[in-house]
């Protein structure tokens, strides 16, 4: 039923999907934090900043950060300037492009979270002996639980759906950035509806069977409010 | 150990301003009014808020203002018991003992008999959400002194746990507490705890300290709003120096006066604190005949705080255990013709250990 | 045949065209409606996509698609105005670079070992990429290059990439790179026909009408024909 | 008004079964270790928690499994002071108390009492997390207030009230609740309030009702564990004779007894109850001289419980005036050879109206 | 600088988006309510489910929407049976697939709110005689006001931007389903990228003011732990 490419594809976008989670939540659960905790004139600014790019139609912000990360581009350039090699055509790229695109899904279940939560049991650690990032990890982390449940299933669902932003950067390159996004979307357009089918339902099936897992896992949880 | 403040904190509509040195050790009671400011002056202590000024703690500066100086919650080790509890949601009872005990190192046993002696051994395995609002607070009681803090801070930790565990709880911390020489500042409403566990006294109105000082002084003044309450009464220094088994009484000496003490040992030359009630002590002008009053002290009347719209007024009398204090009607106190510089016999039926 | 003004009553014509074609239909588009008091409603996409939304009931009255596969396909489905499909234009492919001294000779170029990265167009939904495909076979250079290969969805996605840069070279459209002059800015080869299969590009009716006939009629006439092969197409062959 | 309940509720480790019919109006205290199910008991009634059993409230059938009758929390019409106090967070206090006038339709003047009385009117414009603990647990009560409940559930309303305010808040609380014909249940661990409110009590352990019953009588049982606690003591009943404004006492018989009562005007005629601790009463065998002990009982010696481990014995006193209480070291019971039948005069000096 | 037509789209976008969000938050509310209380076997299963679409690629998804809603689809040809027009090619199409695509950006963040907001307050507002729908009204949406702004940003903005689906089901056709998304595209892939650039910059100022007004809003609520 799935040709070897299909199956590349899909291994593949599992990598994406995990890599981009991951890195998703390395930046994004402390600018959550700080957007949660900080009274700085400038939080609404970098909080309306961090939807904006979800306005822009994928494959155009696609477009932009093919512009910006291409060899004249000012990303770009400054790599090549420092020896590296441009992001466009490459599985980095892909994250970066996806990281992008997924911020504000990761970003807003954490700082409601982490904004729920509140000061109370974070104090109260304190009081206990547990230094900052010791009451941040024990404390603030699994209370907020379920923003991180939230934060993790959109960002990777929304990664793995995700399409025109990687298809501008991607190349299609099979085995490096043809994702399975766009297998699918290829065989739409070849008019291999069959195919479609078939790669579209192990997909559902797949993504189903994680989500459920993550799900089911979270009641264990007893954030705030659970 | 000692606890130096002087601090200065600004909110909306209130002002906290204590200038105080506390006491080496043992336990310093807070006490006054609803919104007076006690929960934030615990707060500035234990590092939650951050206060103009300069709080030494045991002869370290942890926090100077214009030294620039800040030790951190956590590196303070001061306990505090939140006045609501503030257990993790996310673990069970045992997981909130765990975190303290893990941070600090408190062994097994310890945490054993807390458990044993806060009665919530059975609910190790619930959910904070789960627990009664007395339990809760016993829990958040053992988590602090797991954390082994140099310091107590304890906001009304008792305020819901019913008289029967606050009889077994309150001897027990008064103990550790003297154990462990730690310094501790409790704020309640509850004179019988006061009296029970506190050597000094804090009373605050309007975010300032209105009087400091030992508590037996401060129990005794009656100009002081403490006075005024129901359960007002003296405290006084006694020694051991008999015991009565069959009758289960010991007889203590509070100056020259032998005083009787119910249901208690101590041991010959202890010294203890027994608290007299105004409303327990009896005034007469001569030396009465057989009652159940065992405890008879000769004094002379110091001060007459009469409050005419109530009827009543305090006497103070001064014996050479120290000063009682007496509530009178106003009738018996004319009829006795009670006026300053009369001599007087003081009842007291009953005293108890504090 | 030419309609007179006001008589026929105006009418709109919705129809749906390949984007790559995007610029010439605007151009004819407009002259046409200046001739005539029909308007010309125009959809820009994919022709896959164009192709379900078809089957699927899309109000479109005619359809000028990027291939022949999909005119066809609708054709045998019975889905277009019998005997309606035609060929509008046939469209050229260049090898191409945005700086100047990419290369001077394409087809040498080619065989070189210069190439880092090559962009083309996904051979299986585009006939521009097709026939870039076919070029490089004929050249014998399709699984050497092959690794090198990154691929646009359409023909307009691989001109990004080339345009941006990231790739340095790549096949893209004549009508893409020409200019207002007919001439062509940075290095380029136009790949001669013979080393491809024609990339015709088909439209077809779906529902008959006195104006959609109007509007095809423009379209297969002298004025229009000179727009398409200023943008770089060709012109049919005559059918 | 009545309330009549036969609930079972299971919890893990826990089981509430309570069968009692309460008074049809004024308190009924509720009065238990922590942990006992008085909470829940409370959500029960209010039908925050769906026990098998009936609940029948004024004659209303509110809950019954067997015919599946559930009338839900709101349509009740029952008030519910929580142990947390919960007040909305978004909403200022002003905000609080509107949420309840509104869906009552109580008056602007009714509001202006309660912020007066709660002494909370300088508050209205905060938000709950800005409030001290006390003030939260006085802006919740005068929330409930103004809902104009049918019935009034108040759990541990005071635990962090300070006595000043409490003084000035339980007064009025009983008044209103008088007026009011409000049947109120109050969970609470101060036997003060419980003997200043509550007209009936309910003793709880372990799920269960361990007893229930008129106050008076419940309080002078000295096999109740209430006997055992410090401020045991007995409620008599008594009536206004005469009223000495000079020294602003009222005279009140009780029984035959003539009873002092400082700083209250009682008139004449009225029916009160006072309060005697039984660490108040000093037993005698004859008439005692003069004294500052005003009140002198003539009665017979009931029961004396002897509690030898803890040196001090309890004497019920039956007197024509009802039962009292004395607390009495084991040696002046044997000094003055304390037995049932026998003759004594009992005196206290302070009786505090209740 | 903007033609009619792009002019158009814009007002399409908008109207869309408004549309959509409003009616996401009627079937997100009480979605989000019951995922966040209930305690039934089906929670996980429909929680999964409705993060499900973001997984396949909107393009792909608005093809099998379209193979839905259209005159031969169960949904389109019930429709049509009955006497309605098709869906697919209309507004009302758009607005379904974009409910269906951004659904599960408005259920998360309400649920976690709920959740966290807990039993308490509506207890208490139970007490003091509010009926359940009062109670909801009045306790349980101001105290997750935090969500609220997620869901609606979240919601608008993933709108605003997307493409695939509207581009599928809508057959961008200018005035009644071209959306300025369809739109920059359009000068993108025609190579227009002046105009591009413009529509773009346009579009995020816009968005970033509205964004902004919306978080500016929101401080003054004081939701669960705020
Ligand atoms: N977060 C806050 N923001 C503004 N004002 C506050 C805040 N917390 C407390 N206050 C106010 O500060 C004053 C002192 O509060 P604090 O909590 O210290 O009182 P407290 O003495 O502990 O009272 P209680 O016995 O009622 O707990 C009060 O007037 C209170 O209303
Ligand atoms: N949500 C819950 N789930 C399971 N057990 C609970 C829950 N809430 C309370 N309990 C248990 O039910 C029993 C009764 O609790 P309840 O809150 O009624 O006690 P209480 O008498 O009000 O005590 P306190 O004076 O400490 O408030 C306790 O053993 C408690 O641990
Ligand atoms: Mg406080
Ligand atoms: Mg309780």
């Amino acid at each position: 039923m799935l040709n070897p490419g299909d199956l590349n594809a899909l291994v593949l976008t599992l990598q994406l999907a995990a890599t981009t989670v991951v890195i998703l939540l390395v930046l994004g659960t402390p600018l959550a934090w700080w957007l949660a905790h900080s009274r700085s004139r400038w939080r609404t600014l970098v909080e309306a900043t961090v939807a904006l790019p979800l306005v822009l139609p994928p494959t155009v912000l696609g477009f932009y950060l093919l512009l910006l990360l291409g060899p004249n581009g000012p990303v770009g350039g400054a790599l090549v300037a420092m020896g590296g090699a441009p992001l466009a055509f490459t599985f980095a790229g892909l994250v970066v492009g996806s990281v992008v695109y997924s911020l504000p899904f990761v970003v807003q279940p954490l700082q409601n979270s982490f904004a729920a939560v509140g000061h109370g049991p974070l104090e109260a650690a304190a009081t206990l002996g547990a230094g900052r990032r010791d009451r941040f990890f024990t404390v603030a982390v699994p209370l907020a639980a379920r923003g991180f449940i939230s934060a993790v299933t959109l960002g990777f669902a929304h990664t793995v759906g995700e399409f025109g932003v990687v298809l501008m950067i991607g190349g299609n390159i099979p085995g490096r950035t043809q994702v399975v996004s766009i297998a699918i979307y290829d065989h739409v357009e070849a008019l291999d509806y069959g195919h479609a089918h078939v790669l579209s339902a192990m997909l559902l099936v797949l993504a189903f069977l994680l989500l459920c897992a993550v799900y089911w896992g979270n009641r264990r949880f007893r954030g705030v409010g659970a | 150990m000692s606890l130096a403040l002087s601090v200065a904190l600004e909110r909306p509509g209130f002002r906290l301003t204590v200038d105080q040195t506390l006491p080496a050790d043992g336990v310093t009671a807070v006490f006054g009014p609803s919104g007076c400011g006690k929960t934030t002056l615990l707060r500035c202590i234990a590092g939650l808020e951050r206060p103009r000024g300069r709080i030494v703690l045991d002869g370290h500066v942890v926090h100077d203002d214009a030294d620039g100086i800040w030790v951190p919650v956590e590196a303070r080790r001061v306990g505090l018991v939140f006045q609501d509890a503030r257990l993790f949601a996310h673990l069970s009872v045992a997981g909130n003992l765990r975190y303290a005990a893990r941070r600090s190192g408190a062994t097994a046993a310890e945490r054993d008999e807390l458990l044993e002696l806060l009665g919530i051994g059975a609910l190790l395995r619930r959910a904070p959400a789960e627990l009664s609002g007395g339990e809760r607070q016993r829990v958040a009681i053992a988590r602090t002194l797991l954390a082994r803090p140099r310091v107590l801070l304890l906001d009304e930790p008792l305020s819901a746990v019913d008289e029967g565990h606050r009889r077994e709880i309150l001897p027990w911390l008064e103990r550790a507490v003297a154990e462990l020489r730690l310094p501790t500042l409790l704020v309640t409403h509850n004179l019988d705890e006061v009296v029970r566990l506190a050597g000094h006294l804090l009373l605050m109105d309007g975010g300032r300290v209105t009087a400091g000082g030992r508590l037996t002084e401060m129990l005794a003044r009656p100009d002081l709003p403490l006075a005024r309450r129901e359960d007002a009464g003296a405290v006084l220094e006694a020694r051991g120096v008999g015991y009565d088994a069959r009758h289960h009484m010991s007889e203590l000496r509070c100056g020259s006066t032998p005083v009787w003490l119910a249901g208690e040992h101590v041991p010959e030359g202890r010294a203890v604190r027994v608290r007299i009630h105004a409303s327990d002590v009896t005034l007469a002008l001569e030396s009465p005949g057989a009652t159940s009053a065992l405890n008879r002290f000769q004094g002379v009347v110091e001060t007459v705080t009469a409050e005419p719209a109530e009827g009543r007024c305090l006497v103070a009398v001064a014996t050479d255990g120290g000063r009682l204090l007496a509530s009178l009607s106003s009738l018996s106190r004319e009829r006795l013709g009670i006026e300053p510089g009369r001599r007087v016999w003081a009842m007291a039926k009953t005293v108890a250990l504090v | 045949l030419a309609m007179i003004p006001g008589l026929a009553g105006a009418a709109e014509i919705h129809v749906a065209v390949a984007s790559n074609f995007t610029h010439a239909m605007q151009d004819i588009a407009s002259r046409y409606e200046k001739t005539s008091d029909n308007e010309v409603t125009l959809a820009f996409g994919s022709t896959g996509k164009h192709y379900a939304q078809i089957v699927n009931g899309a109000p479109f009255d005619a359809f000028f698609a990027a291939d022949v596969k999909r005119p066809r396909k609708l054709e045998s489905g019975g889905h277009i105005v019998k005997g309606s499909r035609f060929t509008y234009a046939q469209g050229r492919i260049v090898f191409w670079s945005k700086d100047t001294d990419a290369f001077d000779d394409g087809r040498e170029a080619l065989k070189g070992d210069g190439i880092r990265r090559l962009a083309i167009a996904n051979p299986r939904l585009a006939p521009y990429g097709l026939a870039a495909r076919q070029t490089l076979e004929a050249l014998d250079q399709w699984q050497r290059l092959q690794p090198k290969v990154v691929m646009g969805e359409n023909i307009a996605q691989t001109y990004h990439f080339v345009a941006s840069g990231n790739a340095p070279v790549g096949f893209v459209a004549l009508s893409q790179v020409i200019g207002p002059d007919g001439e062509v800015s940075g290095s380029h080869w136009v790949v001669p026909e013979s080393l491809h299969e024609p990339i015709r590009q088909q439209a077809v009716v779906l529902k008959d009408g006195q104006a959609v006939r109007d509007f095809i009629d423009f379209v297969r006439g002298p004025e229009a024909g000179a727009i398409i092969e200023r943008y770089g197409y060709r012109r049919p062959a005559a059918e």
